[in-house]
Formats: C-alpha cells, structure tokens, sequence
C-alpha cells in the first residue's frame, strides 16, 4: 500500500509535468515563432519537467521541497522507522542501507535484461548469413546491450554494495548527506525506463558511443537517450560527492588512513573518479543534443565544427569509467582475499598507493581510444606510453592478491572462489590489453572482437565477478539469512567456465579479421562463432542458478550469524541485518583491519561503552 | 543544484555530529559540488580553443566589460549579505539580497541583448564572413548560454532565500541556506572571470585574429 | 618457504612452455604486406612477453588453491608476513622494466610506420599510385587518381591492386564517420568529414577474397543501419594485369 | 587585512578586483602580440579567481572546524 502510494505519486505526478513540459515548450516555441511541435525538443523540455515531477511526486517535494519554501518538511527518517517490510524498498527512504539494496536490486534487473539481448546479439552472429532480426533491431539491441552494462558496471557496485558496506565499513551511521543519497537513486528509475523505451521512440542507431555525426544525423530516439544519459551522470556524480565526504569525514575515531578496508579505499578513489570525469559524458551529449535540437554545429565539419572533438570530451569520461568499473572489482577482490586467507593483507601500503596511482594516470590516457581516429601524429607516443604505466599500479594489485594467498589458510567458500576468479580474469585482460595499448598492434586490433573480448575480461571479468563476490560475501548481512552454498558453487563454476571459454575463444576471430558491431560476417570466421555462440548461451544460463539462489535463500534461507565468516571488520561486528542506526554503541577503532595471526595484533575494533545492557536505539552521543 | 547541497542532512546521524562538523561537511560537499562543475565549464571552455584557436567574431567588447562590472557589483552585494548574516543584522542581509537578485537579473537582460544584436548566427553562416562565423556562433551561445542558465538558477536560489529570510527564517549562527547560495553566486562569477576574457578579450581589440 | 616455492615455479615453467607452444600453430591471419609482417612481428614478441605474465598469475593462483586451502572453516591462521619488506620494492623494479619494454617496442615501431609521415594517419607523402577514398552511409568510391577510374562498393565488386607496388589510400568522408580497414595488410584509419587521411600499404603476395577473406575493405566505424554491408572485396593482381583491367576500365568510362 | 572590519575587507577586494578588470580590458583592446595578451589575460583571471575565492568564498573554512 506504502509503495503503491510512493510510486504512483511518482508516476502520477511525473507524467502530468510531462505535459506540462510538453505545452511549455510549445507555447514558448510559438512565442518564438517556431513552429510549435518539434520531437526532440519538446519531448526534451517534457522529460525535464517529468523528472523534476518524478523526484517531487516520489516524495523529494515532502522531505526536501517543503523546506526551500520555509515550510516545515516531513522527517526524512520516518520511513526508515516504521516497520514496513518488502514495502520500504519501494519508498523514499534515506537509510543507506535500504538504498543500497534498492540500487542493487534495481541493476541486477538491468544486469539480467541487458543479458538477454547479449543473447539475441550471440543468436543473430551464430551463423554468418542468416539474419535472426533485422539491422535495425540488430544495432538497437547491441545499442542497448552496451548502454545497459555500462550502466550497471557503474553503479551496481558503488550504488548497491558501495551504499551498503561503505558506511558500516567506516563505522558511519549513514552516508554524509542521506536526502541527496535518495535523490541520486531515485534519479535512475527514469532512466532505466527512457532506455528501455527506446526501441518504441525509433530504436538506437550509434551504440552506446554515440559518436556524431552518426548521432546527430540519426533519426533514432537519441535525444531521449542523451537526457537519459545526462541524467544518469548526475545521479553517478551525486553519489561520488557524497562517498568523497562520507569517507573523508564520517570515519569513526582511530580509523585512520592507515585503517581502512581496502573496498572502503577502492570506493574513496571511484568516488573522485565519477566526481572528476563524469562530467565529461554530459559535456558530449549535451553538445550532441545541442547539435540536434538547437542546429548548432560543434560537429559538423561543413559548418566548421569537428567530429573529433566529441571523442576527446567524451573519452575524457569514459575511459576513467572503465577504472570506475574496475577498482571496486579490486576493492572487493582485495577484501574478500584478505579475509578468506587468514593472514595479513600482503602489502596493504602499496596497493593503497596502487589506487591513487590509476587514480593519478586516468585522465592522461583517453587517447588511447583514438589511436586509428586520424589524431595527429604527435599524440600517439605520449598516450601510449601513458597508458602502459597504467599497467606498473596494476601489478601492485596483483602483487597484493598473490601475496595474500600465499602461504595463507585459504577457506574457498563462494566469495573467496569469485574474487580469486576477478585476479586470474584480470591477468588475462591486463595482458592482452597490452596490445591494445601499443599504438601498431592496435591499428589493426582496434574495433575488433579483440577488443570485445579485451573490456569483456576487464569488467565482466574483473569487475562483475567482483560483483558477485561483493553479493556472496554480504548476502547474510543484507539479507539476515545465508544463501545456499551448493548452488553458489554451482553458480560459480558454471559462469566462470562460460565466461572464459567466451570470451578466451573471442579474441581469435579479432585477430582473424572480424570487427565489432557487424550482423554478418565472412564465412571463414563461422566456426569461432559458433563455439562462442553456444557458450555465451551456456554462461547466460548460468545466472538462471543464481537468481534461483538469490531469491530463494532471501525468502526462506537459514538465519544467518552476526558474522558467518569471523572476519576482522566493522560490519560483521553488529547484527545481521543492522539495526537502523548500524551500530547500538559507538564504535572506536585501534587495529588494522587484516591483522590475521598477528602475535599481539589490536582487535579492530571495540565498542564503547561495553555492549551490556545498553537500550536499543542508544546510537545517538559519543564523538 | 545548490539547494541540494545546501541543505545537506539533517539525520538520525547529526546526533553524532555537532553543528560545526555539520557545517564543515555541508562546505566540504558544496566545494566538491563547484569543482564538479567546474569541470563542465572547464571542458566547454577547452573545446572553444580546439574548434577555433584564439579567433574570435566581432563582438561588443564594451558591453561584455559593462556586464562583467555588474556581476562583479552583485558579487559584493551578495559579500555584505553573508557578513552582515554573520553580524545578526538581517535587515541589511535582506537589502543586500534583494540588490544581489536585481544586479543578477541585469546581467541576465545583458547577455539577452548582446545575444539580440550578435552579428552571427549558428544556422548558417553571415553573407561575406568568416566561414568560422557558424561554429563561433555555437561555442558563443553555449558557453553563455550554459552561464546564463547558472545566473538565472542562482537567481532563483537567492529568491528563495530571501523569502525565507523575510519570513523569520535564519540567525546569526544558522544561516546555511544564505551562505551556500551566496557561494554559489560567487561561483557562477569565478566562471565569468574566465569565460569573459576567452570571448571578448583574447583576440585584442575586437581584430579578427586566429 | 622453498617447500613451495620449486614446485609453484615448476608449475610455472611448465604452463609458460604450453603458452608458447602456441607460436608453432601459425594461426595468424594471411600476411599481405611488409606492414602486415611488421604487426605479425610485434604481436609476437608482446605476446612472447605477455605469457610469461599470465601464466605467472595462473600458476600461484592453481598452486594456491591446491595447496594452501584449508577445511578448517577459517579457524586456523597463515604465516602473518605484511610484505612490509624489500619483496614490494622489487617487484615494482620488474613490473617498471617490463612496462618499459612494452613502451619501446611501440614506440619503437611507431616511430617505423611515421617515419614518412603525411599529415594524418601513416604513409609516405608520394606513392606510385593514389586511390582517392570517399566513404558514405553505406558504400565507398575508390577513385584511382590520374586513372581516369572510379569504383563502387554498391556497384563493383572487387578492388584491384598491383603486387609489390605502394598505394595511398586518401581517405574522405561525406557524412558521418567511417573506418577503412584491410585486415590482410593490418591497416586501419578512420574516414572523418573534414579531414583527409592517409594510410599506404604495399600488397607483396597475389590474392583475393576468394582465397582468403581477409583481402577485403572493411568498414570499421559504426555508421549506422547497414554498417554491416559497408565492405568490397580486393585482389592483388600481377602488375601486367592490373594495367591491362585499368585499361578496359578506362575505355568503359570514355565510352 | 587584519586590521579591517569584515565589510570593509570586503569591499577593499572588490575594488580591486575591479581595477584589475578594467586594466584586464584595456591591456587586451591596447596589446598586439597575442602571446603576451593571452599571458596577461590568464595571469589576471587566476588572480581574481583566488582573490573570490580566499575573500569571498572563504575556501579556508573548509579546513575549519568551526560556526561561521
């Protein structure tokens, strides 16, 4: 009832400002002695207006609106109080743990649909002729297949399990700014539906880079898909802001720099990623659309504009996004590997310093995406050498992983699998990312299935891997209950075997002459596409098991302890599921978190005052 | 936007935090906040020099300088605003808003008008000019264009302050939503200061240059 | 320590000696240029480089996992070293080394394919012949410059080249943007409107579509709807040949 | 500016943040070589932009602890 409440306000509302939107422009553009209906640009005022209707119909206007007019707001926590069960997840809520859950859930939906249409893109190339849909729909899907997984490899760890570990992690009982914790949430729903909608607006022509001219020639639904984009990026830089501050001030006392989880600092440095570059996709589309609706010509070279621009702004932001997507892979692997070794994390210092440093380099290196684009010649050499120091942080994590598991006492439960999975994923797409790096290997490489395979390994296998080692390694948290074991290993070795035969198979029709983004292709390639048709059918299965498990052990696992795997940090040192304020007295830290076995080692952390007899709710004081 | 930021949290955790901590954090936000947009700015302001080098179209210089003063002028307003806040003197601080919004909606007609008499256009290029009319015209009208949006935005944001304000809101210890939106304003012209020089100044005196 | 550490090492050696094993499979796509033997080379030597690397991993990753798990549900602790040590320093020195080396070879070969260097893309200023490229949604025109011939993806159907002999592609787009790329010879460069681009290859065996795949255009770039289509075959024909198909072309067009 | 009251280093930065931009325009409108020109315009913009910064928006209370 609560929900259908929040989220029919929200449609309801959203909608009528649609509208409105819709009429506004209209009008203005009469006013203005246009013509008064133009798609793209009415719809584009629409959409605006039916966002800002969305986020206040949702319940924004209540717990924030009101309080810009000086009128009293409602309390933003009532929700979080109020014994709601399923339903709170359907609400406006501020607490960080039911947001994380929201964008957890939220991007495993788009993680499975944006999965299907991989598997129409591996239907339609198991044969070189035959066409199973039409080159429309073919470049729509793989459009939307792109979009929607970079989407998730952006926010489904920072958002879900970054929302949800990260304060608890550092002691905090929320993130620093709760309400605008919400609000980069609730910006995505809009989005996932403008995406989806897409194929009914004229389908995708321009993949999910959206180079112009391409995207401002089309005729396709581009503009929608800009704003959604657009949107999207606010919603990531939103949550960047609030991690940077949350981590840089929220810490409970004693924990230093020198304390931190290692996924905490992975957060940190993603954080001021998505803060720094994010903006640099909106710069592009917004130019894009600027282009579209307003006739302007940054692109268009007969009017004196430059197609190439685009890609320098808009590789400015993505290839930063690829390290966006990657170092929460490492973050948990980091974690996961530390804990399930029982021994130190192997020097803790360097892949601290490993992070800063992909941190420092990645925005020197967006070239690298250009090197057959006809930049001048004097920009090669400098991005690849900028590119392949990106490799000497890279070894620091590895250095880390392998240092840890040796002579460690490994326990190989399902977390532990996956994250070992993210280091042996990752060697393989460091290495072959090697060619990609140096400009002559990559003039023929580019725009290949070696690249296909190349990213694949990186973010499906560094750090959607990691994503799940992340769901694993936290599902009793979340959940209060333990998943099934069995089916995870099921999972596990099913997805890990279809992974790597996929894609490992993939880089060959690459090198063999075949590029990406084609329905068809010479008959000499059939045989590679076949085998890596049916097993990317037989990994797509795979998650069949895992939702089986997810949903399953959710309803009616087994209660979970406080803390299954009697790891060190902060998290597992309060209930399964927390209590609203993450922590019945204040904690204070004085050991490493890693400290496994060593002789006189500082428990982590300790509560004070000692957690006797104290009331429920007692968060409050202290500090 | 920097509403949002502004009035930051008020949670079950400002329990564990005192006002001054909450204070620092709201500041800490809103700085990241500017440097993310910053970067906005930065990136438009960059690709005005990709696309054309230092050329730059005949525009009038003079009256970018007069509209440059009148957002320097609304900056010191906005500065008495805050200070005189920060003295508990809220009769001022509301004056001293109101002559901010109305400096603010000045500049605002100014970028209209020097837009109404532009002697170039984005559809097409002007008869017997530069082929580079088309696309100066394009980084022209975004980069003011995108600056504008801000001052009309910070406008409003200082509006509603004001409104708060006059109705008893604020003190002379908790004036937060003042302060930020004062930052703010103060931010839209650290953008001017650079945009204003790349469009008007930095091919001399109004020469085709390039 | 050494208990471990011979036969992770031996695990090692043994999973590198496969890796490399893989060089005698040949399974490189057909060499059509010196420029193609040059990418062949450097692919080889990083690959070379690049397995060892792998490998490396894999093997204290299997050694790991079959020596060091444990079933005692995480009760019993490792051997508690931090790598606070010398070990770190080190294997950032061998990291630093090997990045370095994979920096040289690029740029080492890059220096190779700019030596000539025209502006844009790669090749040398003059060639022999010069094929003036023009990409559109979704067809290109090869125009053979001075010839007096011009060819059509929608229209011809094979790209005649002479053997042994350097061809400039000068390549031009109307609309939006494309790639042209010859696999056989490993060349790439994108079509942009506004911009001429260059890139010079020099077909050194006979060949065709026909006998093997990769003698075709290709285009590279997504431009839309029917990006797929956007490709022509090429043979590499006999000097003798190739003047005497030039001819007849030529005579069509006067005709 | 120790010394001064609140309002008036405030407005003792305004003015001369308003000599520089005057000085900034006629240096630009008088000045041929564009290297030097363009030298002078950045130099000028940076130093505005730390007087806004530091005076009017106080980037030092960030590292502050404390109630305005």
């Amino acid at each position: 009832m609560y929900a259908a409440t929040t989220i029919g306000g929200g449609l309801g509302t959203g909608l009528l400002s649609f509208y409105l939107g819709l009429g506004v422009a209209a009008l203005l553009r009469s006013l203005f002695g246009f013509d008064a209906w133009d798609r793209d640009f009415n719809a584009s005022i629409g959409y605006i207006f039916g966002l800002i209707g969305w986020l206040m119909g949702v319940g924004m206007w209540g717990t924030w609106g009101r309080e810009w007019f000086g009128a009293k707001i409602k309390d933003p926590h009532a929700n979080s109080r109020k014994e709601l069960g399923w339903q709170r997840y359907f609400m406006f809520n501020v607490d960080h743990k039911v947001i994380g859950v929201q964008y957890l859930v939220t991007f495993l939906v788009v993680f499975i649909l944006a999965g299907a249409m991989a598997m129409v893109i591996r239907l339609e190339l198991m044969d070189s002729g035959r066409d199973f849909v039409s080159n429309k729909t073919y470049n729509t899907v793989l459009g939307m297949h792109g979009i929607m997984m970079v989407a998730v490899a952006v926010a489904a760890v920072v958002g879900g399990l970054g929302n949800y570990a990260v304060p608890l992690m550092i002691g905090a009982d929320d993130m620093a700014f709760p309400r605008m914790n919400a609000l980069s949430y609730w910006l995505v729903p809009p989005v996932a539906v403008t995406l989806l909608l897409s194929p009914f607006l004229g389908g995708l022509e321009t993949g999910w880079t959206a180079y112009p001219p391409l995207s401002v020639l089309t005729q396709s639904a581009q503009t929608f898909w800009n704003l959604a984009i657009i949107t999207f990026g606010l919603s990531s830089i939103l949550g960047g802001l609030n991690f940077v501050v949350t981590v840089m001030f929220m810490r409970a006392p004693g924990m230093t720099w020198g304390r931190l989880p290692m996924f905490v600092w992975s957060m940190f440095v993603t954080a001021w990623l998505a803060l720094l570059y994010t903006q640099g996709f909106a710069v592009a589309l917004i130019m894009v659309t600027l282009d579209r609706i307003a006739g302007m010509g940054f692109f268009d070279a007969a009017r004196g504009g430059d197609p190439l621009l685009y890609q320098h702004v808009f590789w400015f932001y993505s290839h930063p996004a690829v390290y966006i997507m990657i170092l929460p892979g490492f973050g948990i692997a980091l974690e996961v590997i530390g804990h399930f070794s029982r021994k130190p994390l192997f020097a803790y210092r360097y892949a601290v310093g490993a992070f800063l440093g992909i941190l420092g380099l990645s925005g020197v290196v967006w070239a690298h995406h250009m090197f057959t684009a006809g930049i001048p010649n004097y920009l090669h050499g400098p991005f690849l050498v900028a590119t392949e120091l990106i490799s000497i942080p890279t070894g620091l994590i590895f250095l880390s992983a392998l240092g840890t598991i040796w002579m460690g006492k490994l326990w190989l439960r399902t977390p532990m699998l996956f994250a070992l999975a993210v280091i042996f994923n990752f060697a393989c797409g460091g290495v072959t990312g090697i060619f990609l790096a140096d400009v002559p290997t990559d003039i023929h490489l580019q725009d290949t299935y070696f690249v296909v395979a190349h990213f694949h390994y990186t973010i499906v296998g560094g750090e959607i891997f990691g994503l799940f080692a992340g769901i694993y390694y936290w599902f009793p948290k979340i959940t209060g209950r333990m998943y099934n074991e069995k089916l995870a290993k099921l999972h596990f070795w099913w997805m890990f075997i279809g992974f790597n035969v996929t894609f490992f198979i993939m880089h060959w029709p690459g090198i063999e002459g075949m590029n990406r983004r084609i329905a068809d292709y010479p008959q000499s390639l059939e045989t590679a596409n076949l085998i890596v048709s049916l097993s990317a059918f037989m990994l797509g299965a795979s998650f069949l098991v895992f939702i089986y498990n997810f949903v399953n052990s959710w309803v009616r696992g087994p209660a979970a302890e406080a803390n299954p795997w009697g790891a060190r940090t902060l998290e597992w040192q309060t209930s399964s599921p927390p209590p609203v304020e993450n922590f019945l007295q204040p904690p204070v830290i004085a050991g490493h978190p890693y400290d496994y076995g060593v002789p006189g080692a500082a428990p982590h952390v300790t509560f004070y005052p000692p957690a006797v007899g104290s009331p429920a709710g007692g968060g409050g004081g202290g500090q | 936007m920097a509403v949002i930021a502004a009035h930051g949290a008020q949670t079950h955790g400002a329990g564990h935090m005192s006002p001054a901590k909450r204070l620092q954090v709201n500041r800490v936000g809103l700085w990241l906040f500017f440097f993310s947009e910053s970067i906005i700015f930065g990136l438009l302001f960059t690709s005005r020099f990709f696309l054309l080098g230092t050329h730059q179209e005949h525009v009038d210089q003079f009256l970018g300088l007069v509209i440059t003063i009148v957002l320097l002028a609304s900056s010191v307003t906005a500065y008495t605003a805050e200070t005189a806040m920060e003295k508990g003197n809220r009769k001022l601080a509301a004056w001293s808003l109101f002559a901010t919004i109305l400096l603010g909606v000045v500049f605002a007609i100014g970028v209209g008008f020097e837009w109404s008499v532009a002697e170039f256009g984005i559809k097409t290029a002007v008869e017997g000019q530069d082929p580079h009319n088309v696309v100066w015209g394009t980084v022209f009208f975004s980069m003011t264009g995108l600056h504008a949006a801000h001052v009309v935005s910070g406008v409003l944001m200082l509006g509603l302050a004001l409104m708060m304000l006059l109705r008893g809101h604020f003190s002379k210890d908790s004036h937060w939503g003042i302060s930020s939106t004062i930052m703010y304003w103060h931010f839209v012209d650290v953008v001017w200061v650079f945009y204003y020089p790349a469009l008007y100044l930095v091919a001399g005196g109004g020469t085709h240059t390039g | 320590m050494s208990k471990h550490l011979i036969p992770a090492a031996l695990l090692w050696v043994v999973l590198t000696a496969i890796g490399e094993a893989t060089f005698f499979l040949d399974w490189l796509p057909v060499v059509g240029s010196p420029e193609a033997e040059e990418w062949d080379l450097i692919f080889n030597v990083l690959l070379a480089m690049g397995i060892p690397v792998f490998t490396f991993v894999v093997a204290a990753l299997i050694y790991a996992f079959w020596k060091f798990q444990t079933a005692n549900e995480g009760g019993e602790t490792g051997s508690p070293f931090k790598g606070t040590g010398s070990f770190p320093k080190v294997w950032l020195v061998i990291t630093s080394v090997l990045a370095a080396i994979s920096m040289i070879i690029g740029l080492v070969s890059l220096s190779n394919l700019q030596v000539d260097k025209a502006g844009y893309g790669w090749g040398e200023d003059q060639a022999p012949l010069v094929i003036e490229t023009t990409a559109q949604r979704f067809s290109w025109t090869f125009a053979y410059k001075d010839k007096n011939v011009e060819l059509l993806s929608a229209k011809d159907t094979e790209l005649l080249l002479p053997i042994d002999t350097e061809v400039k592609f000068e390549i031009q787009s109307i609309d939006v943007i494309h790639s042209l790329w010859i696999p056989a010879f490993r060349m790439k460069i994108d079509a942009i409107p506004g911009r001429t681009t260059f890139l010079t290859v020099e077909p050194h065996v006979l060949g065709s579509y026909d006998t093997d795949n990769n003698f075709r255009v290709q285009c590279a770039e997504l431009c839309g709807l029917n990006h797929t289509l956007m490709s022509m075959h090429i043979r590499v024909v006999e000097q003798a040949e190739f003047d005497e198909w030039l001819a007849s072309k030529q005579t069509k067009v006067s005709r | 500016m120790p010394a001064m009251g609140a309002f008036q280093k405030g407005y003792v930065v305004a003015i001369v943040l308003a000599v520089m931009t005057i000085l900034e325009y006629l240096f630009a409108v008088h000045v041929d070589d564009l290297q030097v020109r363009f030298l002078g315009l950045a130099i000028t913009a940076l130093a505005k932009v730390y007087f806004i910064a530091y005076y009017f928006m106080h980037i030092y209370r960030c590292w502050r602890e404390e109630a305005h």
